[in-house]
């Protein structure tokens, strides 16, 4: 029974919090500009509104169309439930469920790239490249910065791994994934979520053409990307696990609000980089996280 | 007993379907599936416990006893052998029927026949004499079968170098099995772990096998053999054969003691392999081309997990080195299932559009809907994505890499490159897959060839569909493969205890399947949600473009530009481009071409010294008479010198 | 005395084949002394005769060992060459089937000549008798290739006179009573004068050398068999060179005997390995496939030459590779005779798509390709295993890995050649040659049955001849 | 008596240099035949008794070597009327040199060869060894089809004069080695004449090589 309530709660967590995140994003960068900007809340009208209305799908479409979409989004979720929450701890947590992990995200990039490419568009398939071509810079970072979690406590299990040493790693580590959580979800300087530029978007351009429900599973998919991937980095450079619950529950949305709001800082305050830098900065994340695993190395050996 | 009737049975069937074949194409799909599926039985009879079955003849051939044993490693293999055997027969049924090729068709048969049969006899050979004979049969056969449609010029060229290749691979596995038996005094095969004389015969074997395997350096003959051989061969090469060289690998790397460092080599060659592989699979714009070099990839995968094998061999502890052999094992499985899949779906667009240039197709899941699923479902499979089996292997590795690292011990120098590696081979298969699958299958038609296409009827769908089931039932049942994992693991190296599965191997299965559901449910939802709101069709948006044509869709090579610019340096592509001038641009244009790199930049020059010394050989000899006494006389002279000197000493 | 039958059956029938009137039946006279002959000398190899019938001559081990091969090619040469004949009825061929005959009888002499000088008598014979079937086709390219024959073979031959008179010097030196039986020879041993031996060997080597075609005396090889018949070929690259191979090891027995049996075997192997290296150098760049099989037969030289260096086991791989080369030679000049006869031309230039033109002949030529390049299940695969595995037994491991080196590179050529001759499309000249030319079975048939013996003999060498050949090894080396 | 035999030895080295040195195709025809007529008598000179077969082998010889095969080339010569300058490959200053090389370094090898206490005075090693050399020298150096054959001969008669040696101890081999050694001769000649008889074929050897890689 509790098993169960804890799980909703879990799911309740990741699905509600979620679209929270783009509109603090947005309201730190209104008030950056000093703007009054959009409400807080404003995703969730936009999900509202879009569940309800119609789908326009293009004439070259396949039931791909709406299924990449629906994959993604449970791809991310599913991803999302394997993430302890702090206190909470994780759904389901079993030795190497960090690959699967980070596998899953990689299925939602397929889907949603296949998404894209249904619909015959120069721009939608120039999206898809550019995610794909940049996914594999990062794939490098993660998987290094996961392979320094693992060194680090010698274990395979998210919730084991997520328990961080202080220090240079750390730091370096915090760096280097909050360069990953940019390039993943898209955000300045790799890529602006509201320019009206489409050649110089990624994500944004890839969705071009979606519309209705399926456009909501899209944001909402991409929301609780940017939850996870805050989360994922706050708990792996900060001591959560050794606080108390209430007092780690505290630390872990505070982390998260502090992700949020650096993301918000960072989009106003850097101007997005030209394209051929973007490998630039992806290898230096890389270069961070391998930084952080050879400082993980030594600290394991001694 | 029974197994040795049943493999006599398998022989004899198999046997008769090659002599079949020519004339009677109905008897020889009846008699090779018959066979083929013997096969299979005997090789999960084995795995699932049975005993290792051993026999010796009485007879000899070639002055030696038959000695043939079937334990758990060969019959993983086998297995491998009875499933793409037996579907790609049933596939090239529809796939290259006497109707359309009346000239080759039969030839097909009977080769075919005798490749299943060839490989199943490599796998089972434990004389080293028998073994070679197999092995270059079955080579033999391959060729025969890669060049079934001789009469293109480049199938030829193709062909030839395949054989070319092999054949050399052939004479390194002459000097290894022959230093063997001088070593060993015997062609018996077996664990010879007490012989530590012969231990730098590994790397003779590397050689060997590594060219059928395909290994990055040696896989010259890969891509243009797989590329312009009928699709089925082209699966029964890339599925089963180029496994063959693993086979070999593997099995003596179990028997034979290691040299110092053969693990960290392999796990190099794997490393290179797989990234590399990625990267040319990703960069090329002939379907089966993409594929084939896809298979080099793979077999790169395999090799990290066989090298992490060693290395935990080499260095006396078991558990991680376990399972990263565990996991590749399982890939040998997996990647020859999908990628025949995948190959059966290429030849079914072959067979549509007749042709394998990417750029020309587009939009064919109208069309072939079934072969679009297919291939959609093999593209996510061999890029390893959950919850389809490609990931179950790949996690494995994964597991073993990740805690070899977690030792903090010599190896992780070796591991931690390897693992990014790996990883970063995933994103770049990813990529080539997205553009194989959405370049072909997406969009709209760019060519006429696109345009009016057929989907491929029940004997090509059928074989497909099986292999998509299989692949299905290895990713949602991982638990149940186990079991059948570890006999091999076991046969391969004794010294290992393996009776612990590792626990999350069933709740891997378990995600796996609540993932489909999920999913199932979520498409459905959305679906149905959607079609309540209302759908419509219209233009693509795409920012308001009033009449987009199919020609302002990205190609496949503007696809995949940006990843594989930073691979520049090894790809080397060349490219011709034309730009658009005046206001009115009558012509512009743009080619590329993506090399053989290491057969154009490595291999052709080292060709042009020897052929200089060949074309100076033939100039001493222009029909002169005089020169010829003279060539005598030297010879008498050098003769002489030789033994003045020999005499000396 | 039925060692005698051997030589005096083909020469009698020779003889009577001169008498003979008709030339239509003339050709006749092949398979029938054949026959006999054959039949003589199996049933001498099954019961081999306990002494040799004359100190002179006879069927000791290595001429059991070697001969019936030889026996064995020319049958089935002899029934190809009926119809062969038939379709030449333009050329006279009584010069042509009495030399022909007269040559088997002669080989046979040479084989079992155990006498320095009737060995020599003998091998000079045979090249005598070669010379008329060489220029058979009587076009000038028959004349300048008969010529360079007679001439850099002449040469040869004349240095192993020379040789010959060396060694016979070196065991009057050594106070021999001149009696050059190999048998005394070998008995005089250490007796012998080390100098006149070495400089004996040098000469008989490169003398016999010649006539087996090893680098670089080679060079009348490509040109005698491009132009004479396809069986004329056969004959020469499975007999004569079995001829030549079997003086050289008699010679180097006496050699061993003398105590320089090292030196022998150093020379032995550089001169293989150099012929290999050679043959396979002109194999990559060959363009006509009737001296891509010259190329071929030299390097088979090379392949018989290093294993008679290594000795024991190697040698007993040469002998057993004698077998094997002569029959798939033998089934590559019948299948490529065919072929030339159906294809106007001899190069790849010139011919190509055989398979479709004549179907039967071009899967004989292929798989005899592959027999002779070493590809399983065939003879020559299981003796040149042999002969590498016993390379590598004996340290001589680098000797080895170039030897497969240049198998690999002969590989490549003669594969090169033959897929470009049989596949791809027919070249309208085709037919344009021979329009009489059918495949019938009389010309398919010997180079099947030289294949199917190519493959018993790899994949159930008789227990009989296993054992000549290893009383043939004893009798070269005289276990003291 | 030796002296007699040394002297017709060193006639016949004499002769080998006259062969290299001569620009003539008839004086080389002449020198060969010449050279084979001084052999042919050796034996005589060297046997104690006159022996049936020896007188036969000396006839032999002096009638092919002399005779017979100088007149078939002669014939070929005239019928094929070809110019009789021989034009060489090896100019004649240089073979000169290197027969007179040859020449030398055979009687310095051949003092240096162990040789039978009867032997030891005898030029005959290095007379055969002088006329081998020679007769490769032409082999090689001299492009017309006759110019070789005259070569050929006198690297038999190099071979022959070793024969004597043996003539002793082993008549026979010498003897069947010589003969059929001529016969070699016979054929080349025969040859070249019936080719010249049906087509008058060039016979400079630098135009027959149609047949080359």
């Amino acid at each position: 029974m509790t098993l169960i309530r804890e799980f909703l709660v879990r799911l309740a967590v990741w699905l509600l919090l979620a679209p929270l995140l783009p509109g603090i994003i947005n309201k730190v960068k209104a008030w950056v500009a000093g703007r009054r900007g959009p409400p807080v809340l404003q995703l969730y009208y936009d999900l509202a509104r879009l569940w309800r209305k119609g789908v326009v799908l293009s004439t070259l479409a396949s039931p791909g169309f709406i299924a990449g979409p629906a994959v993604a989004w449970v791809a991310v979720l599913a991803a999302a439930l394997l993430l302890p929450l702090g206190p909470l701890g994780a759904a389901l947590s079993f030795r190497g469920d960090v690959i699967l992990l980070v596998y899953l995200l990689a299925l939602a990039r397929f889907c949603t790239a296949w998404a894209a490419l249904e619909t015959g568009s120069a721009f939608e398939g120039m999206g898809a490249a550019r995610e794909v071509s940049y996914a594999v810079l990062a794939e490098a970072a993660v998987i290094t910065a996961v392979l320094t979690l693992s060194m680090q406590s010698g274990s395979l299990v998210l919730r084991a791994m997520l328990a961080p040493a202080a220090g240079t790693g750390a730091v370096l580590l915090a760096v280097g994934l909050f360069t990953v959580l940019l390039a993943e979800n898209c955000r300045v300087p790799f890529d602006d979520p509201n320019t009206h530029l489409e050649l110089t978007m990624i994500h944004e351009v890839m969705v071009l053409d979606h519309s209705g429900p399926p456009f909501a599973a899209v944001l909402h998919g991409a929301a609780m990307k940017l939850l996870l991937f805050s989360v994922l980095l706050v708990q792996a450079v900060l001591p959560i696990g050794k606080l108390s619950g209430i007092a780690a529950g505290g630390a872990l949305i505070a982390g998260v609000l502090m992700v949020t709001v650096a993301v918000g800082l960072v989009e106003s305050l850097m101007a997005r980089a030209a394209f051929r830098r973007v490998p630039l900065l992806l290898t230096t994340a890389f270069l961070l996280c391998v930084f952080a695993l050879l400082v993980a190395w030594k600290g394991g050996a001694a | 007993m029974t197994m040795g009737w049943l493999m006599s049975f398998a022989i004899l069937v198999l046997v008769a379907a090659a002599l079949s074949g020519a004339r009677l194409p109905r008897l020889w799909l009846a008699l090779t599936v018959t066979g083929t599926a013997a096969f299979l039985g005997a090789a999960l009879w084995t795995l699932g416990g049975g005993a290792a079955w051993d026999w010796r003849s009485g007879f000899a051939v070639g002055n030696e006893r038959l000695h043939l044993r079937l334990d758990a490693v060969s019959a993983w293999f086998l297995a491998l052998v009875g499933v793409v055997g037996g579907s790609g027969a049933i596939y090239a049924r529809e796939y290259w029927p006497d109707g359309e090729r009346p000239e080759s068709a039969g030839r097909g048969r009977g080769w075919w026949s005798t490749l299943v049969l060839c490989m199943g006899l490599v796998l089972l050979c434990a004389n080293g004499l028998h073994f070679l004979m197999a092995w270059e049969a079955f080579a033999l056969s391959a060729y025969f079968l890669i060049t079934l449609e001789r009469e293109r010029r480049e199938t030829r060229a193709a062909g030839w170098l395949y054989l070319a290749a092999s054949h050399a691979g052939t004479l390194g596995l002459f000097a290894f099995f022959s230093l063997l038996a001088a070593g060993t005094g015997s062609w018996e095969l077996g664990p010879m772990r007490d012989h530590p004389e012969v231990a730098p015969l590994f790397w003779v074997a590397l050689f060997g096998f590594g060219v059928k395997a395909g290994m990055f350096p040696l896989h010259i003959w890969l891509p243009s053999a797989h590329a312009n051989a009928p699709s089925h061969v082209s699966a029964i090469m890339s599925g089963v054969a180029i496994k063959m060289g693993l086979y070999g690998l593997i099995r003596f790397s179990g028997w034979l003691p290691l040299p110092e460092g053969a693990g960290w080599v392999v796990l190099g060659l794997g490393a290179a392999s797989a990234v590399l592989g990625a990267a040319f699979s990703l960069a090329q714009n002939d379907l089966k081309r993409l594929l084939a070099y896809c298979s080099v990839e793979n077999m790169g995968i395999i090799l990290i997990g066989l090298g992490v094998g060693l290395l935990g061999l080499a260095s006396g502890d078991t558990a991680w080195g376990r399972l990263a052999m565990a996991g590749a094992l399982l890939h040998v499985w997996n990647h020859g299932l999908f990628k025949s899949l995948l190959f059966f779906g290429a030849g079914s667009v072959l067979h549509a559009t007749g042709t394998r240039e990417m750029s020309r197709m587009g939009g064919l899941w109208r069309a072939m809907p079934w072969t679009a699923s297919l291939f959609a479902f093999g593209s996510v499979a061999i890029s390893a994505l959950p919850p389809l089996n490609g990931f179950v292997s790949e996690w494995l590795i994964y597991l073993g890499l990740f805690d070899a690292a977690a030792g903090h011990t010599q190896v992780a120098v070796a591991i931690v490159p390897a693992t990014i590696a790996l990883g970063v081979a995933g994103a770049l298969a990813l990529a080539a897959f997205v553009k194989a699958a959405t370049v072909v299958f997406l969009g709209a038609a760019r060519t006429q060839a696109g345009a009016h296409v057929h989907e491929c009827g029940w004997w090509m769908r059928a074989p497909m569909i099986g292999l998509a089931a299989v692949c299905a039932f290895i990713a949602l049942a991982p638990g149940v493969v186990w079991p059948f994992i570890q006999r091999p693991l076991a046969a391969w190296n004794p010294a290992w205890s393996v009776d612990d599965p590792p626990a999350p191997f069933a709740t891997l299965g378990a995600v796996q399947a609540a993932l489909v559901i999920l999913i199932a449910v979520m498409v459905v939802a959305l679906w149905l949600r959607s079609r309540t709101n209302g759908m419509r069709r219209a233009l693509t948006w795409d920012c308001g473009y009033a009449a987009p044509t199919a020609r302002m869709q990205y190609t496949g090579g503007s696809f995949a530009a940006l990843a594989s610019g930073w691979f520049a340096w090894v790809l080397r592509p060349e490219r011709r481009l034309r730009w658009p001038r005046g206001p009115f641009p009558r012509h512009a244009d743009f080619v590329e071409r993506i090399p053989e790199t290491v057969l154009e930049r490595v291999i052709g020059p080292l060709s042009d010294v020897v052929m200089t010394a060949s074309a100076w050989v033939r100039q001493r000899q222009q029909g002169h008479l005089p020169d010829y006494i003279l060539y005598l006389v030297a010879g008498l002279a050098a003769m002489g010198v030789l033994v003045v000197f020999g005499s000396m000493r | 005395m039925n060692e005698l039958l051997l030589i005096v059956v083909p020469l009698v029938a020779a003889g009577l084949a001169a008498l003979w009137p008709h030339d239509r039946t003339r050709p006749w006279f092949l398979p029938a002394a054949g026959l006999a002959h054959a039949l003589v000398a199996f049933s001498l190899l099954l019961r081999p005769p306990e002494a040799p019938f004359h100190p002179w001559l006879g069927y000791d081990p290595l001429a059991r060992a070697m001969l019936p091969a030889v026996s064995l090619l020319f049958l089935c040469c002899a029934f190809y060459g009926v119809p062969y004949l038939r379709l030449r009825a333009e050329r006279p061929n009584r010069v042509f089937v009495v030399s022909f005959l007269s040559a088997l009888g002669l080989m046979s002499a040479a084989h079992m000549a155990r006498h320095l000088g009737v060995l020599w008598i003998a091998t000079e014979a045979v090249t005598l008798c070669s010379v008329p079937l060489l220029h058979f086709n009587n076009t000038p390219r028959a004349f300048e290739a008969t010529w360079k024959y007679l001439l850099v073979g002449g040469t040869g031959i004349a240095l192993s006179l020379l040789g010959s008179f060396c060694l016979g010097y070196a065991s009057l030196h050594g106070g021999g009573a001149g009696d050059l039986t190999f048998t005394a020879l070998m008995a005089q041993g250490a007796g012998l004068s080390r100098p006149w031996v070495l400089i004996a060997w040098v000469l008989l080597l490169v003398g016999y050398g010649t006539k087996m075609g090893l680098a670089p005396m080679h060079t009348w090889k490509p040109d005698a068999y491009g132009e004479a018949p396809g069986i004329v070929g056969a004959m020469l690259a499975g007999g004569v060179t079995t001829v030549a191979f079997t003086a050289v090891l008699r010679v180097r027995a006496v050699v061993d005997a003398a105590g320089a049996g090292v030196v022998a075997n150093r020379t032995l192997l550089v001169i293989g390995l150099f012929s290999t290296l050679v043959a396979a150098l002109f194999l990559l760049s060959a363009r006509d496939f009737k001296r891509m099989l010259a190329y071929s037969s030299v390097e088979h030289m090379g392949i018989l030459s290093f294993g008679a260096a290594l000795g024991g086991v190697g040698l007993w791989a040469a002998f057993f590779h004698v077998w094997n080369n002569s029959m798939t030679k033998g089934a590559l000049f019948l299948s490529a005779g065919n072929i030339r006869r159906a294809a106007g031309g001899r190069t790849i230039d010139e011919v190509s798509g055989m398979s479709v033109i004549t179907p039967r002949s071009s899967a004989l030529f292929v798989a005899g390709l592959f027999a002779v390049t070493a590809c399983p299940p065939f003879g020559p695969f299981f003796s040149e295993l042999l002969i590498v595995k016993s390379a590598f037994a004996t340290e001589h491991g680098w000797a080895a890995a170039f030897f497969l080196v240049c198998l690999l590179l002969a590989f490549f050529g003669l594969t090169r050649v033959v897929f470009a001759i049989v596949y791809g499309r027919p070249r309208n000249a085709a037919r344009a040659m021979d329009p009489r030319f059918r495949e019938t079975l009389a010309v398919i048939v010997p180079p099947v049955v030289l294949l199917l013996l190519s493959l018993w003999l790899g994949l159930a060498t008789p227990k009989v001849l296993r054992e000549a050949w290893t009383a043939a090894v004893s009798q070269l080396y005289p276990k003291p | 008596m030796n002296d007699l035999l040394n002297l017709l030895i060193g006639l016949a080295m004499g002769l080998n240099l006259v062969a290299l040195g001569t620009s003539r195709l008839p004086s080389l025809i002449r020198v060969a035949a010449l050279q084979g007529m001084v052999l042919g008598i050796m034996p005589l000179v060297i046997e104690h008794e006159l022996r049936v077969m020896v007188v036969l082998i000396a006839v032999a010889t002096v009638i092919m070597k002399g005779i017979v095969i100088p007149a078939l080339l002669r014939r070929a010569m005239r019928t094929a009327n070809i110019d009789r300058d021989l034009n060489p490959l090896i100019g004649f200053v240089p073979s000169l040199l290197l027969g007179a090389a040859g020449m030398i370094g055979a009687v310095v090898l051949a003092r240096r060869l162990p040789l039978l206490p009867e032997h030891r005075e005898s030029l005959l090693v290095a007379g055969s060894m002088a006329s081998v050399l020679t007769g490769l020298l032409l082999l090689i150096g001299r492009s017309k089809a006759i110019s070789q054959v005259c070569g050929y001969l006198i690297l038999e008669n190099g071979i022959y004069l070793f024969g004597l040696l043996l003539i002793h101890s082993t008549p026979l081999l010498v003897e069947g080695g010589i003969l059929l050694d001529l016969t070699v001769a016979v054929f080349v000649t025969g040859i070249i004449v019936d080719r010249i008889q049906r087509a008058f074929d060039s016979l400079d050897t630098r135009k027959l090589t149609v047949l080359r890689e």
